[in-house]
């Protein structure tokens, strides 16, 4: 899965969002630091469309999975769902859709991404962000983190939500500095898009996309294992078993949910849920 | 034979004559308490009372030799005790100059007294007067001092 | 000789400037008199100034003229002064006599005055004048005999027995002839009345007998105790010779003995007989 | 703000023109005498026009032109009541917050709860480095890591310990006895005898006149260092003058009244006693202040040693009264009444404790002192044992007295949890340099001496000064009201007449023969004499002479004897009256 | 009126006569020295009259009117008052070594004491007295007897005037009775001779009496006698050694029942000389007073008695001590 920075250029950056409708191409840099995303730089014009983007330059997904969403800005960013993938890239589009041009980064998440996962991790981004001087971003953030950790822990509670989206509102309106006043933002925009993902994590107890290791169950669809090995060399904690040529099976206590084998199989017969 | 020494030379023998300056309220209050308590002394002495040792100015002293006393004594509160808080450290420096003058001049300075005598002090007072009239009796008359005397008249 | 001419020259330097400048009426200073010794002399020009001098013959204690009605009515006083009248008039200004605003002091280095020179000279601590407004004269030289044997004359009488001193002060006092010569020239006996001329009550007779003598003699020693500064002028008007000084020198060597006081160092001491201690000696007292 | 048009001076903030129009804003990082952070938001106000509209924090917001503020709204109480609720997870015990919250009523959410008591303003920081100067603390840490510490979280030797953290703190979070490498030295309280401890700034004693606080400037900080000064910025009725000096006040009085009271001896000196060897043994002032309400322990009272209720005291009276040897002859007077008052006072607060005194005598002269005493030795059972004590000495954690009952004729041992001991009644130090100056007379303890013991007892030989209570002699507190009394009534007499009456025998000058040199002035114990010029019809000066104020005059004739010229009689002992006197000596 | 010779003694005179007028107990005053003052004295062992003396520190005056002597004395016994003048009369004196100068001072003694009534005690001891005055052989500088119409020669007062000689021998002029008397005391040792006096030493004339006195009676206001007066510290120093000054003040000293009524020398230079008993002054300052002085001696006097009451000694020279010289005041009077 590609993961595309976008950047205006120096000027642009020098002189501020007004005359980025002047300039007309990026500069992009590689970036990165998680293992699971493939970083690849390239240069777009103001107000190309997102899917040329993806699936023009940045060459689709991978394993050509199904797009999910599109993450921009930087950490204080948004998430925009595949929905909006005719969205064209510009300050005002983005804002309006409850992501940022920020700093021109852009993320590309498939189907096995999970939403929540990804607002705890940018949140903790934030968290460390911090100064700590004013209460809403201290302590505000610092809660968020809390909550939204317990959710994906499969520990969340009825409420949450709600609880969340006060407490982003409060640290938006009320904090010091523009880092609070935009911190809340993965959090706001992934409940705009994907609440359902965060109602599944609470009341379902299930992550959809299969990244909460605490939600997921990974069993092997015996249909569609051809018995190629593959999961079972690379299982850490020998959880798998099954003869060559044979449908293998995980032995679910033994299994860490390390996700190796529902990252290899390249038949996608494991299955998380 | 006009000279109060002579005249005093009667048939019971010569008697010193002693002048005591005494403060109004430690000493003379001692020799009041000294009689009420019935102590003894001689009767040789001649109380003047005054506010104060303070007040005794060593003109007195030497106005009581030239008219013939034989011993004078200046008695007053104990230091630190006077009524007037510090009279008596005065008369303490002016007094024993006089008598240091006196000795220089060759006036026999045994001649003048001073002691402490405080109003509780009866029996020191009696004391005091006991010792000094004996001295005086054991110095006997002051001839040596140009006392106030006439020349023989001519009747 | 040359150095008591340059000290004559600036002396007379200093006295026609204090006249001219008008810081003073009247110097009073020495001059010659009929070409002999010293006499006190009264500059009231600047041109007079050059009657001035000052000699081994200056030995007079011009401080008494301070408190002197008619001199005080020439106007503001200015005056010579060697370091033993300053003494005097260190007691003058402390009893309010003078006060020192009105008074400018010429001080005159002196390494003692007499012919021969004066037994207070040889032992003077106080040859160069302190506190004066101007100082003329080259540093003296130091006193030839120990400070320490200021009191020697006084320590020889008193070594006698009480009948020779009896004896001697008879004969001493006895010739007096009450022309109070020594009190007109002692600097310290200003009294607007004397207290031998009080008369009710007559403390101190007038007649020149031996008991008149003597009180006024004892009289005047008291008064004079702690103040006395032993200039020695009362012994040397006298005209019948009688050793004076010694009385202010023995109640000198009392006060200095017993409270540690030595007159005149300083204006603004006070008096032993104005000060006490709880712990002053009181020998012999009962 | 809130439809109310207000106006504040050039840089004053959106808190001040509320407090202004008394609108009350909620502040927990805000302090008057520290620059504003902005950081605890409980303070945000909500801009409505004028500005860039939203929530901005009143205390460090500048009031400007037509800025429209509204400081109730939903958001504005929205943003408060969660700020209240995560500082209140962040500090659940928080005295303040709890009352915030209930005054915001922001009901808990089920949030993180932590247990700090730190709640981040930052007071302390901002005082230490704006106000005082040191800047001995400091935040460590970033975002929810953050915290108070000292640079590298080591001891501080800048600290100077003025407290002004531990003050300012709003929850009582910072002691900087835990960050500073000298500890802080505490001042023991003077009046309640070093029980417990008071600030540099206090007021010397409940009900002092005037009652208020002064300035120790020997342990206050500003005084000692020249930093500090946060009791200035504090003052909101700006009463705090550090240049302030001591003055001298000349007042011309008629009449002088003395009252400059007692001390006790110190009863160390007797070291049979044991006092400051063992805890337990107090002073009898000790152990009033200790039962009293306003003392150091809320009028509990407690053994030093333990902090336990005594179940047994000891009173020993006459420690160093009536003692020629090595106290003081005469009577304290007044502690045979006190210690069987206080004997009554530990009853009251120990109901089952045991009570014993020690006396010499009972000196119960006084109205209703005897049935007093009584009193307790029948109905409260204090047992009075008549004798001396030999010895007080520690077994276990009781204290040993060993005495003598000289009325049983035996030695007795009592184990006490409490010895009190009634120390000797002295003058207040200092008293007899008063004296001297005032020239009365005092005795060879220090008691002032009245005019005559039995005709006038609040006189002294000064005229004009009088005496009253304890600077005369031991006295209890109706005899000290009695002689304040008669001397106040004394005092009034003196000013109350258009002429003063005196004896006759006082000096007066002559002024014909006064010299002027003023000896007589450095002789007179009363000062009495003054300058007074002689001047002529045109008003010429002729002379300065002594003149003797009639009033002050006692007649010692001290004067008279130093006068040379003789210018000074006695009436009464006049020159020539004396003159007569010696002259009948030659009769 | 006899005529009186001159005789001529050996060395030695001296002595013997003292011893006979001892003898017959007269009082025989000589100057003595003694603490470096030479001055009368009587009844001592005859020592060498100091030699070379100038003259005595006090003059003859207090032989004949002494510093302090009683007048009267009483005593009261209830009511009856003693009253007594001293027993015995003055004794036979003879004063022997006095000055020529001395001795005329005497005349104006005699001039005030007799004057309008005879003053008893001081007649009676000049009946008693003999003078014996020695010619002057030197003179000092501050004498100036010829100024006042004196001379070292001078034989006014004296009964004898005696020129020494360096043997040790005399020359005696015989003037009175009373000196005739005396010699007859020396018997044969003193032979009648014809030898006349050695010429008298040289005493310079400093000033001009008459037109002293003219300048008195015009200047008694002048400001010379303030400038003249500065000085002066007002003591009795020049009076009480002048052989002329004969101011006296009468004492009563007395207690409680007997007293003593006293005359001692006093001085116009005494402040409270002339100080009244309302307290009144007529002369208050230094400088009234040493008018006086001049003016007593200089003018007053002479208008009286016709002559100066100054005999030119220069004691007064010679014993202020702050060289208030008389000689030069009236020098400076004379230039005028």
């Amino acid at each position: 899965m590609p993961a595309l920075l976008l950047a205006d250029e120096i000027g642009a950056r020098r002189g501020g969002r007004d005359r980025c409708d002047r300039s007309d191409d990026y500069s992009v840099a590689s970036a990165g630091r998680h293992g699971r995303f493939r970083c690849s730089v390239l240069i777009a014009v103001l107000g190309v469309v997102v899917l040329l983007i993806v699936f023009g330059i940045g060459g689709g997904t991978q394993k050509k999975r199904k797009l999910k969403a599109i993450q921009t800005g930087g950490p204080s960013g948004g998430c925009i769902p595949e929905s909006l993938i005719d969205l064209p890239v510009d300050y005002e589009q983005l804002t309006q859709s409850g992501a940022m041009m920020g700093s021109g980064g852009l993320i590309v998440m498939d189907e096995r991404t999970c939403m929540v996962d990804v607002a705890r991790y940018f949140l903790s981004l934030l968290v460390d962000e911090s100064c700590g001087k004013c209460t809403p971003c201290r302590e505000g953030l610092f809660q968020m983190h809390e909550i939204l950790n317990r959710i994906v822990e499969g520990e969340g509670r009825e409420g949450d939500i709600e609880l969340l989206e006060q407490l982003a509102a409060y640290v938006k309106d009320s904090s010091l500095c523009m880092l609070g006043g935009t911190a809340p933002n993965p959090v706001l925009s992934t409940l705009r898009h994907f609440r359902h993902e965060y109602e599944a994590h609470i009341k379902e107890k299930k992550c959809p996309a299969g990244v909460c290791k605490a939600l997921v169950q990974f069993r092997i669809a015996a249909g569609d294992c051809k018995g190629c090995g593959l999961c079972k060399k690379n299982c850490p904690s020998n959880a798998i078993a099954g003869e060559k040529k044979e449908p293998h099976s995980i032995d679910a206590s033994e299994c860490v949910k390390c996700g190796v084998c529902y990252e290899e199989c390249p038949f996608d017969a494991v299955k998380a849920g | 034979m006009s000279s109060y020494k002579q005249a005093s030379e009667d048939a019971s023998g010569w008697q010193p004559r002693i002048v005591a300056f005494l403060c109004n309220w430690c000493s003379y209050a001692g020799a009041d308490l000294a009689g009420v308590s019935r102590f003894e002394y001689p009767t040789n002495v001649r109380i003047i009372r005054v506010p104060c040792s303070g007040r005794v100015d060593p003109m007195f002293v030497l106005k009581s030799f030239e008219r013939g006393a034989d011993m004078v004594l200046v008695s007053g509160c104990h230091p630190g005790d006077c009524h007037y808080t510090t009279g008596n450290y005065h008369a303490r420096r002016k007094l024993l100059a006089l008598r240091e003058m006196m000795s220089f001049l060759g006036i026999d300075p045994r001649r003048f007294k001073m002691s402490w005598v405080s109003a509780a002090e009866g029996s020191k007072w009696s004391a005091v007067i006991r010792q000094i009239t004996d001295e005086a009796r054991s110095l006997g008359p002051f001839e040596s001092f140009p006392t106030f005397t006439l020349q023989e008249v001519k009747k | 000789m040359t150095t008591v001419t340059s000290l004559t020259r600036s002396l007379r330097e200093a006295a026609a400037q204090a006249l001219t400048s008008g810081e003073a009426a009247v110097v009073i200073g020495y001059e010659l008199n009929d070409g002999e010794a010293a006499a006190p002399a009264f500059v009231r020009a600047p041109e007079d100034a050059e009657r001035l001098i000052f000699d081994e013959s200056c030995f007079g204690n011009l401080a008494v003229y301070l408190a002197k009605e008619e001199v005080r009515r020439l106007g503001k006083l200015a005056i010579v002064v060697k370091g033993c009248d300053l003494r005097a008039i260190n007691v003058l200004l402390r009893e309010n006599v003078v006060s020192r605003d009105d008074l400018l002091l010429i001080g005159v280095r002196c390494s003692g005055v007499g012919r021969p020179a004066l037994r207070k000279c040889s032992f003077c601590e106080v040859r160069d004048p302190e506190g004066c407004d101007t100082v003329v004269g080259d540093p003296p030289e130091p006193p030839p005999t120990d400070p320490g044997k200021r009191y020697a004359e006084i320590e020889a009488i008193e070594e006698l027995s009480m009948e020779e001193r009896w004896a001697y002060w008879q004969k001493q006092l006895g010739k007096c002839i009450r022309c109070y010569a020594c009190r007109q020239v002692c600097p310290l006996c200003y009294c607007k009345r004397c207290i031998v001329e009080k008369s009710t009550p007559q403390w101190v007779e007038t007649s020149p007998h031996l008991r008149g003598n003597i009180a006024w003699n004892i009289a005047r020693g008291l008064h004079l105790t702690g103040r006395c500064v032993s200039c020695g002028e009362c012994e040397r008007v006298c005209p019948m010779k009688i050793p004076l000084g010694s009385l202010g020198d023995k109640m000198a060597k009392l006060v200095d003995e017993w409270y540690g006081f030595r007159s005149g160092m300083s204006a603004d001491e006070k008096a032993p007989f104005t000060a006490w201690s709880p712990d002053d000696p009181e020998p012999g007292i009962l | 703000m809130n439809n109310q048009e207000v106006e504040v001076e050039e840089g004053r903030t959106l808190l001040d023109a509320a407090r202004a129009l008394s609108i009350e804003i909620p502040t927990l990082c805000h302090h008057r005498a520290v620059p504003p952070a902005g950081a605890c938001r409980i303070c945000v106000v909500e801009v409505k026009g004028g500005g860039r509209p939203g929530l901005v924090p009143a205390c460090a917001y500048p009031a400007q032109e037509g800025l429209v503020i509204e400081t109730d709204t939903e958001r504005v109480l929205a943003s408060r009541q969660m700020t209240l609720r995560l500082l209140l997870a962040r500090c659940p015990d928080s005295e303040v917050l709890k009352e915030l919250a209930e005054r915001y009523n922001a009901e808990p959410l089920p949030l993180e709860q932590k247990d700090d008591k730190c709640i981040m303003c930052g007071l302390c920081v901002r005082v230490c480095r704006e106000v005082i100067g040191p800047s001995a603390t400091c935040f460590t840490g970033r975002g929810a890591d953050r915290t108070v510490s000292t640079p590298y979280k080591m001891l501080s030797d800048v600290c100077i310990g003025c407290g002004a953290c531990a003050f300012l703190c709003p929850t009582g979070a910072i002691d900087p006895a835990e960050f500073c490498t000298h500890p802080l030295e505490k001042i023991p309280n003077e009046f309640n005898c070093g029980q417990d401890f008071r600030t540099p700034i206090h007021v010397p004693f409940p009900q002092a006149v005037p009652n208020k606080p002064v300035i120790d400037k020997d342990n206050c900080i500003h005084f000692k260092t020249g930093k500090c000064g946060a009791c200035k910025s504090i003052c909101p009725a700006g009463a705090i003058d550090y240049d302030m000096e001591d003055e001298t006040v000349e007042e011309k009085v008629g009449a002088i009244i003395v009252a400059t009271g007692y001390e006790m001896i110190d009863p160390a000196v007797y070291e049979e006693y044991g006092y400051r060897r063992y805890p337990d043994v107090l002073t009898s002032m000790e152990f009033e202040r200790m039962v009293s309400a306003s003392g150091a322990t809320d009028g509990r009272l407690l053994r030093p040693s333990n902090g336990k209720p005594p179940k047994s005291v000891v009173f020993l009276q006459c420690i160093g009264s009536r003692e020629e040897k090595i106290g003081k002859p005469y009577s304290s007077k007044i502690c045979c009444m006190y210690t069987a008052k206080h004997a009554v006072l530990y009853k009251h607060k120990v109901h089952d404790g045991q009570a014993f005194i020690f006396y010499m005598d009972i000196r119960s002269a006084g109205k209703n002192y005897e049935e007093f005493v009584r009193r307790v030795v029948k109905e409260k059972n204090v047992t009075y044992l008549r004798g001396r004590v030999a010895k007080v000495y520690p077994r276990g954690d009781k204290l040993v007295v060993r005495g003598a009952d000289t009325l049983s004729g035996g030695q007795v041992e009592i184990s006490a949890e409490m010895v009190v001991l009634a120390p000797a009644m002295i003058p207040s130090s200092g008293v007899r340099e008063l004296a001297q100056t005032l020239r009365i007379g005092y005795d060879e303890h220090g008691f002032l001496s009245e005019a005559h013991p039995k005709l006038k007892p609040v006189e002294t030989n000064t005229a004009g000064v009088f005496l009253a209570g304890a600077c005369h002699s031991p006295k209890d507190i109706p005899d000290s009201v009695a002689q304040a009394s008669a001397a106040a009534g004394k005092a009034l007499g003196l000013v109350s007449h258009e002429q003063l009456t005196r004896e006759p025998t006082i000096g007066v000058v002559n002024e014909q023969t006064c010299n002027g040199c003023f000896e007589c002035k450095n002789v007179c114990a009363y000062g009495a004499i003054e300058r007074k010029e002689l001047r002529d019809r045109k008003g010429q000066l002729l002379a300065i002479v002594a003149h003797i104020n009639e009033g002050l005059c006692q007649g010692c004739g001290a004067c008279s004897v130093t006068c040379r010229s003789k210018s000074i009689e006695v009436q009464g002992f006049r020159e020539d009256q004396l003159f007569a006197e010696i002259n009948a000596v030659s009769r | 009126m006899a005529e009186f010779k001159t005789y001529q003694v050996a060395a030695g005179w001296l002595e013997s006569v003292a011893g006979a007028l001892r003898e017959a107990k007269v009082d025989v005053l000589v100057p003595c020295e003694e603490d470096g003052c030479v001055d009368l004295r009587s009844n001592q062992g005859l020592q060498a009259l100091p030699q070379g003396y100038l003259n005595t520190v006090l003059p003859v005056k207090r032989v004949l009117m002494p510093a302090s002597e009683v007048l009267l004395e009483y005593e009261r016994q209830s009511s009856d008052i003693t009253l007594a003048s001293p027993q015995e009369p003055a004794p036979e004196t003879v004063v022997i070594g006095c000055r020529p100068c001395d001795a005329a001072a005497l005349e104006m003694l005699d001039a005030v004491f007799e004057w309008d009534y005879e003053d008893v005690p001081y007649a009676e001891r000049r009946r008693r007295t003999t003078i014996v005055s020695f010619a002057c052989t030197e003179a000092h500088p501050t004498c100036f007897c010829t100024s006042v119409g004196g001379s070292p020669h001078n034989s006014a007062g004296s009964d004898v005037l005696v020129y020494s000689k360096s043997d040790g021998g005399a020359l005696m002029q015989v003037l009175t009775e009373k000196g005739a008397a005396f010699i007859g005391k020396l018997g044969p040792a003193a032979e009648p001779t014809d030898a006349g006096p050695p010429a008298p030493p040289d005493v310079p004339e400093k000033f001009d009496t008459k037109k002293i006195k003219a300048w008195l009676d015009e200047n008694f206001e002048s400001d010379f006698w303030v400038d003249v007066s500065l000085r002066c510290l007002g003591c009795g120093a020049c009076s009480y050694v002048c052989p002329t000054c004969h101011c006296f003040d009468i004492v009563d000293e007395s207690i409680w029942n007997r007293g003593q009524r006293r005359r001692n020398w006093d001085c116009c230079s005494f402040a409270l000389f002339t100080k009244h008993a309302s307290g009144h002054n007529p002369r208050p300052v230094q400088s009234a007073r040493c008018r006086q002085r001049v003016m007593h001696k200089f003018k007053y006097f002479p208008e009286r008695f016709g002559r100066v009451a100054c005999v030119g000694c220069g004691r007064c020279v010679r014993t202020c001590g702050v060289g208030q010289g008389l000689v030069s005041i009236l020098a400076a009077m004379d230039k005028k």
